[in-house]
């Protein structure tokens, strides 16, 4: 590794390009928001970040993406192992499906979310029924957050599970596991690192959205308003101050996230994988 | 018919016995349990949408579509899109040439700053543009006095896109690369190329599959990003609405089938995203590449 | 008998991967499964351990049949070659894994995984992961791990072949000796031959699915029963010479037989084996007290270690047709390798271009004769089904191939033969392409002249199919097998005789042919509707005998009697019984004019249309 | 690869020229940066003035129109949105631009009714039958009652309604604040859904069948009445409501910039002229010129209405003591929940 650098070429110049952008695109705004948030009256500041209804949006947020991301985490798996393992009618079809959440617009899934589970929608009205409501209560914040996170544990497991010996199981097999134990001694252990990747990227997603959260969530604060709303919220009071506070705060939580999550991800690309 | 020669060199799914699998009821459970949750979480919102566009018929539908408001909203989103993409795509060949071909101290907090965008709310995004260059911001007064418009333009909608879409390129060809390794460039070098040629030749065919479905995807965000484009549009009909604020703001008119076709529009686009990716998946795999 | 496999079979997408293999195991015996790769003996490996349903046959295990039974209730031990340990485990959790399924008490597991680290010489390593171990010491936890339940058997898949040559050389002392303390019966699975010769107390051979001998190593490799045998478990002089009762004449030269050749009918030719270590080379036939071969050119020579290694070409020796070490097309001379211990090296000093004598200290003559088939290739529609259904028949019968490509130059013949040749690839013991712009009956009489051929396959023209066939058969001694578009290897034969001597023929040969595709076979005669009965007592008489020749050659199948016009009954047999291959004797005379097809034969011929029908040429009538 | 970002990059300049071409012809643009509900009125609008001013002075004009929450519309303006006239919700929201130093303190006194062309109310929007006998602000504080209003915080109207709930408690006690809070907090303990904006409430009331009540401006509750639902809805007119006062106003310095004063000047004058009372009275905005209100008198039914000064005394005031933060508002809200 160390000798490349001697070798290849384009270091300085791919360099020089990547720091520039990031400096034009990222430093300066983020600092620009450190540099207001730094202009905040402390105190003031305190009392943003601790005011009930400011923990009420981290809450919900962190809760519901959590909540989210537990869902996707179990049915990513699921999904991640039928689509591997096993055979039906339009399969392929599906696995491509897996992917629509990152293609289609937030907006556009907030709309057709809410029209499907509010409780005269398609689903909310059986869900009525069974006296559950989804729209506009936090489960409809959960349920976008699910929608928008369904592809992260998914796409992060299929390719371990594809790439996973089969002599493994058939090892685990000969020498006297069930189907049960292999699964839970051998297979979900082997799994965990990336269902864990898939599950915290699920999660950093799900703390930031916003476009199909307002359609689906009804808002009200303390109840169903999420963060990045509640940041919207202060913007529009004018509240620069309170903006900037709540945005400073939630913005180092995201990126402590996104840092466990490189960690993460380096930690499992270790282990030898032919083996 | 055909026989096949030379021995059973045919890559066959191998039966599994059945000990080495699940019973057939779990699987039928497990495989219903997937499908129902793809059903209520993609299906039917996709359902949905494309039957509440159709719900008056398609000349409502057509009417919506190619309403001039609609089709500015289409130029403007193409527009954004076609300067998004280039940029970014440049950014992206730039870092992971110089993540994945390099070691340098930092290496991981650049990734991590790559990355960064990806967990940023996007409210968060275009409150940060906001901050920089609104008429209150720090370049707010600078540029009011030179008469540059920034923000609630088309300049402040660009630049919201691309801060979301900045990692897409990036994200695609640094594990491509890194697993590509570096042998066939320092190939090349030995062999007399120079720097360019080498990247001309011999790296950008190497990745042009994940290029390209870096490319699908940091088109299909910067067509549908909303909440950051949001925050710097201002809203002005026809002029700084992209095609996901048309659609909201037909949504808040009550114009409930117009804002359903705009979106079937978007969602048709997202479906043939996913059809390109699927190729090129298809592709690469044929040809041993990608991932 | 610790395992016993009874008639395993196993197709994968219509392909035979495991046919027919049946064998016994003693208690507490090291048996090596040996073949090249893609020989079926992993399969044969994993089905034993319930890794892969068997689709015919039995497995038992120490008496009981576990042929139904899932991995977890064989109590089998298995050891992969990339060791399939579990990677977030520590060496101790790995070995200890079956007995925690087992819900074996921890003290219990800690002082059997301490004895079993002390077995594999891995004391002081449980802590480690499997990750911070060599390859070596991996598969050493592995075997570890797979002995760890007390196995009734352990079965290990090529276990070493990820290894390098010293760590291989080590592991093996260290598995010879630890099977030996703990006298589990074990399959060891592998493609080196050097590790048969080291490990194995008997050995099986298997190619394309099937296992050929089984024997001590040593004696596989003295007296090999099969061409394939004889040159895979190591270098041989193998060519085709001609046999007497007690002797092999190779050239001038005639040689006392170690065995006895049990003739079967007309075979006059037969292969003979002698290794590079029975060849005595020296520079005159004097000092030579062995039967020369004659005298032969050094055309190399070098040294491999404790010995010199040489190769020589002799003239063309008269009804001689070596096999190994093969000879470039169109050369007519032989060659034969050598080797000599470095003292006799360094006492005779030999160089290239050197002229020596041979001589040929012993030599064997294989029991089963290789079979020599023509394929006729192109000439009209039908015949490509020729070349690929003859082809998959030559793969599963190691038989040598000569593809003759028929059609005038410049009509894409080249090109066809090319592709052929690319398809066939490496799965023939031997291919030899020709061409010819004569008709089918002259090329074909043209190479059955320079070299015998058993069988000759030739597709079905849509007219004329009894010319052509009349064509096909020519003045040789060959048999004709025709072949109509699509069709695919057939499942069930049926054989039609006549009672009498000249049957025998028909039903030796097609039961060679039908082991080998591993098909069922149907005997049928057929006898006059108002035959008396000791005429129908004379006809079982004949068909017990035909079945029991047949299942000597491990054949299944059954055998019928009909009544009424011959062809008739003979149609309606091969249709009701669903049969997709018709073999009829002819009796033709081998020599003289062109043959003709009369009786039954044309006239089956012209009926069956859409299924491969056999001729077999009888010489009863000689 | 290089040629084709090449020939992206010229696409893009061409396509970016294109763009900027149309922007900057040589038609003079306006924008009017407004609230929710008023889209569909100044659509209207818009194209009958445009067609007066080119009447009246040879000049094609285009004019663009923003429409948002009043308060996130206000603030897009402060932030450099260039609005040459913004027709806002509330007289605070165009405060913020004064206080900024957009548009002079008195902004207020510049145009006729405290630059307020057409007024609206707050009145109650129930389901066909109204079948859980709502008649007045005091039954939304009926437990069982399901509210939908929109956010105060972000809503102009929802500011309104609050207000008015507001009134309506202080009046039924006497006076007594301690009891209206009380009554407001068990009104808005009642809210289902609490949408940013007026137009969101609306939706989720009529489309989506949340709720038993939605308090809403008069002209959606019309809109919605008499054309979208005919046959669903029913309006509730309330004994007492606010008197809501959109008001309108140059912004000074932007149209200064632009050039756009008169044209400006003179959109805002048409909104007080016939024709522009005539369109605010069909869009259900109740006018305020004398012969219009006649002519619509049977849309607009007498409600005792009351003004913010009269009660509050007056946004400034109102804003600072229940919807600033850790205000009146949030305070209840916290207590609530």
């Amino acid at each position: 590794m160390s000798g490349r650098r001697g070798v290849l070429p384009g270091f300085g110049l791919a360099m020089g390009f990547t720091l520039w952008y990031l400096g034009l695109l990222l430093l300066i705004p983020v600092g620009a928001l450190v540099l207001k948030a730094a202009t905040v009256d402390p105190e003031k500041f305190a009392a943003t970040i601790t005011s009930s209804r400011t923990l009420a949006a981290f809450r919900l947020s962190f809760g519901a993406a959590l909540v989210a991301a537990c869902i996707n985490g179990v049915f990513g798996l699921l999904l991640a192992w039928v689509l591997e393992r096993y055979d039906f009618p339009l399969k392929r079809l599906v696995d491509g499906l897996v992917d629509l959440p990152f293609a289609l617009p937030t907006a556009v899934a907030g709309i057709a979310l809410t029209t499907l589970y509010a409780g005269n929608g398609w689903v909310g009205r059986h869900l009525a029924v069974l006296g559950i409501e989804v729209a506009y209560t936090p489960l409809g914040v959960v349920a976008a957050l699910t929608f928008v996170g369904l592809p992260f544990v998914v796409r992060t497991v299929q390719p371990v599970l594809r790439d996973l010996p089969a002599a493994i199981e058939e090892a685990s097999a000969s020498l006297g596991a069930g189907r049960l134990q292999t699964f839970f001694r051998l297979i979900f252990p082997e799994l965990l690192p990336a269902a864990v990747t898939g599950f915290t990227l699920a999660f950093a997603r799900g703390l930031g959205e916003y476009g199909s959260v307002i359609f689906i969530s009804g808002n009200m604060p303390m109840k169903t308003e999420i963060t990045p709303l509640l940041i919207m919220i202060k913007l529009e009071e004018y509240d620069y101050a309170g903006a900037t506070a709540i945005a400073l705060v939630f913005l180092a939580i995201s990126f402590a996230i996104l840092l466990v999550i490189n960690a993460l991800s380096l930690r499992s690309a270790h282990p030898v994988r032919r083996g | 018919m055909k026989l096949p020669f030379g021995g059973p060199k045919r890559r066959e799914k191998k039966g599994r016995p059945r000990s080495l699998n699940e019973p057939p009821l779990v699987r039928g459970l497990l495989t219903a349990a997937a499908l129902v949750f793809i059903l209520l979480f993609l299906l039917l919102p996709l359902g949905i949408v494309f039957a509440k566009a159709l719900a008056e018929g398609w000349g409502m539908y057509s009417r919506s579509v190619f309403e001039p408001y609609a089709l500015r909203a289409i130029r403007l989103t193409v527009l954004t899109t076609l300067i998004v993409v280039p940029l970014n795509l440049l950014f992206g060949i730039a870092a992971a040439w110089a993540v994945s071909k390099f070691d340098f101290r930092g290496k991981n907090l650049l990734v991590t700053a790559i990355d960064l965008p990806f967990s940023v709310s996007p409210v968060i995004s275009g409150m940060l543009f906001v901050l920089l260059f609104g008429a209150q911001g720090l370049f707010g007064p600078w540029l009011l006095e030179r008469d540059i418009k920034i923000v609630f333009a088309l300049p402040g909608i660009v630049l919201a896109t691309l801060f979301v879409t900045s990692p897409l390129v990036a994200r695609e060809l640094i594990p491509l690369m890194r697993s590509q390794g570096s042998e066939e460039e320092e190939m090349a070098v030995t062999l007399g190329a120079s720097g360019l040629q080498t990247f001309l030749k011999v790296s950008i065919p190497k990745m042009k599959w994940g290029l390209f479905y870096g490319v699908i995807l940091c088109s299909a965000r910067s067509i549908g990003e909303f909440g950051a484009v949001s925050v710097v549009s201002g809203h002005i009909r026809g002029l700084t609405t992209t095609v996901p604020l048309h659609v909201e703001m037909l949504y808040n008119e009550y114009q409930f089938t117009a804002a359903f076709a705009v979106a079937s529009l978007l969602t048709m686009l997202a479906l043939v995203t996913l059809v390109l990716k699927g190729l090129i998946e298809w592709r690469a795999s044929l040809r041993g590449e990608g991932k | 008998m610790s395992i016993v496999l009874e008639h395993l079979s196993k197709v994968f997408g219509g392909h035979g991967v495991v046919s027919n293999v049946s064998l016994e195991i003693a208690d507490g015996e090291l048996f090596v499964l040996l073949g090249p790769s893609g020989s079926g003996k992993s399969t044969v490996l994993r089905m034993i351990a319930g890794l892969l349903d068997s689709d015919e046959g039995r497995v038992l295990l120490n008496g009981r049949d576990v042929t139904g039974l899932p991995p977890q209730k064989r109590g089998v031990g298995f050891v992969f070659q990339h060791y399939a340990l579990f990677r977030h485990m520590s060496v101790a959790e790995n070995i200890e894994f079956p007995l925690a399924i087992r819900k074996v008490k921890p003290a219990e597991r800690r002082r059997r995984r301490d004895e079993l680290l002390d077995v594999v010489g891995l004391v002081g390593f449980e802590a480690r992961m499997p990750n911070q171990l060599s390859g070596g010491q991996q598969q050493r936890v592995a075997l570890a791990r797979a002995l760890a339940h007390r196995p009734e058997v352990l079965l290990l898949d090529e276990p070493f072949g990820a290894l390098d040559a010293k760590i291989r050389a080590e592991l093996r002392r260290s598995l010879r000796r630890i099977q030996g303390e703990l006298g589990v019966t074990t399959i060891f699975v592998t493609h080196d031959q050097e590790e048969a010769f080291e490990l194995a107390d008997r050995t099986g051979v298997m190619n394309f699915g099937r296992l050929l001998e089984v024997g001590p190593p040593m004696e596989l490799y003295l007296r090999p029963q099969t061409e394939f045998v004889a040159t895979f478990l190591g270098r041989a002089n193998l060519m085709v010479g001609e046999c007497a009762s007690d002797s092999v004449r190779l050239g001038s030269v005639r040689f006392p037989l170690d065995n006895q050749i049990t003739s079967t009918g007309g075979e006059r030719r037969v292969q003979v084996l002698f290794r590079p270590e029975d060849v005595a080379v020296r520079d005159s036939p004097n000092v030579l007290a062995v039967p020369l071969l004659g005298k032969a050119v050094v055309e190399e020579a070098g040294s491999v270690g404790s010995l010199e290694k040489l190769r020589l070409r002799l003239p063309p020796l008269p009804g001689v047709r070596p096999i190994s070490p093969p000879v470039p097309f169109g050369v007519d001379s032989i060659l034969v390798d050598a080797t000599r211990s470095q003292d006799q090296a360094r006492r005779y000093p030999m160089e290239p271009g050197d002229e020596v004598w041979v001589g040929v200290r012993r030599i064997h003559a294989l029991l089963h004769p290789g079979l020599s088939f023509l394929l006729v290739a192109g000439g009209g529609a039908g015949r490509e089904a020729a070349v690929d259904l003859g082809g998959e028949i030559a793969r599963l019968a190691h038989a040598r191939v000569t593809v003759l490509g028929l059609g005038s130059k410049g009509s894409g013949v080249a090109e066809r033969l090319d592709r052929v040749r690319e398809r066939m690839g490496s799965g023939l013991a031997a291919l030899e392409i020709r061409h010819s712009s004569a008709g089918l009956a002259d090329a074909v009489e043209r190479e059955t002249g320079r070299q015998p051929f058993d069988l000759v396959i030739a597709g079905r023209p849509p007219e004329g199919a009894v010319e052509a066939a009349e064509g096909a058969l020519g003045r040789g001694e060959h048999h004709l097998l025709v072949v109509p578009e699509g069709s695919s290897i057939p499942k069930s034969v049926l054989i039609c005789v006549a009672v009498g001597e000249p049957g025998k023929e028909d039903v030796h040969f097609a039961g060679r042919l039908v082991r080998h595709v591993g098909a069922r076979a149907t005997i049928l005669t057929v006898l006059p509707e108002r035959s008396a009965d000791p005429a129908r007592a004379q006809g079982e008489r004949f068909l017990a005998a035909a079945a029991r020749s047949l299942s000597v050659l491990g054949v299944q199948g059954e055998t019928r009697i009909r009544k009424g016009r011959v062809l008739d009954q003979i149609l309606a047999e091969f249709r009701e019984g669903k049969h997709d291959m018709l073999v009829l004797g002819v009796p033709l005379v081998a020599s003289g004019a062109r043959a003709s097809l009369d009786g039954h034969a044309a006239e089956v011929l012209k009926e069956v249309r859409d299924r491969p029908v056999l001729l077999v040429r009888s010489r009863g009538s000689e | 690869m290089r040629n084709r970002s090449r020939r992206f990059a010229l696409l893009a300049a061409l396509a970016a020229g294109a763009l900027f071409a149309a922007s900057g012809a040589a038609e003079t643009t306006l924008l009017n940066v407004s609230y929710d509900p008023t889209r569909e009125f100044y659509q209207e609008l818009n194209v009958s003035f445009a067609k007066e001013w080119e009447t009246r002075t040879g000049e094609k004009i285009a004019i663009n129109q923003s429409h948002g929450g009043s308060g996130k519309q206000a603030r897009s303006v402060i932030d450099g949105l260039e609005a040459d006239v913004v027709t806002l919700a509330l007289a605070y929201d165009i405060d913020m631009l004064a206080e900024k130093g957009l548009i002079p303190k008195n902004w207020q006194s510049r145009l006729p009714h405290n630059s307020c062309p057409y007024t609206s109310t707050m009145v109650l929007l129930v389901r066909k039958g109204n079948p859980k006998n709502i008649k007045d602000w005091s039954d939304l504080a009926r437990p069982g009652v399901e509210v939908v209003t929109p956010n105060p915080k972000t809503s102009g109207a929802a500011r309104w309604n609050y207000l008015s709930a507001w009134a309506s408690g202080l009046e039924a006690s006497g006076g007594d604040e301690a009891a209206a809070r009380d009554f407001v907090a068990r009104i808005y303990r009642n809210v289902k859904v609490l949408d940013t904006g007026a137009r969101a409430s609306t939706v989720t009331f009529v489309e989506r069948g949340i709720g038993d009540v939605l308090v809403a401006w008069e002209n959606e509750a019309l809109l919605v009445v008499r054309k979208l639902n005919p046959d669903e809805f029913e309006i509730v007119i309330p004994s007492l409501s606010i008197l809501a006062e959109p008001p309108v106003t140059v912004v000074d310095r932007v149209a200064d910039k632009r050039g756009t004063r008169k044209i400006a000047e003179a959109y805002l004058e048409y909104l007080y002229a016939p024709f522009g009372q005539e369109l605010a009275a069909k869009h259900y905005y109740r006018p305020r010129l004398e012969a219009v209100r006649e002519e619509y008198a049977a849309q607009f039914p007498e409600v005792k209405l009351f003004t913010i000064d009269e009660v509050f005394g007056g946004w400034a005031k109102a804003t600072a003591v229940h919807f600033s933060d850790g205000g009146m508002f949030d305070r209840i809200f916290e207590a609530g929940k």
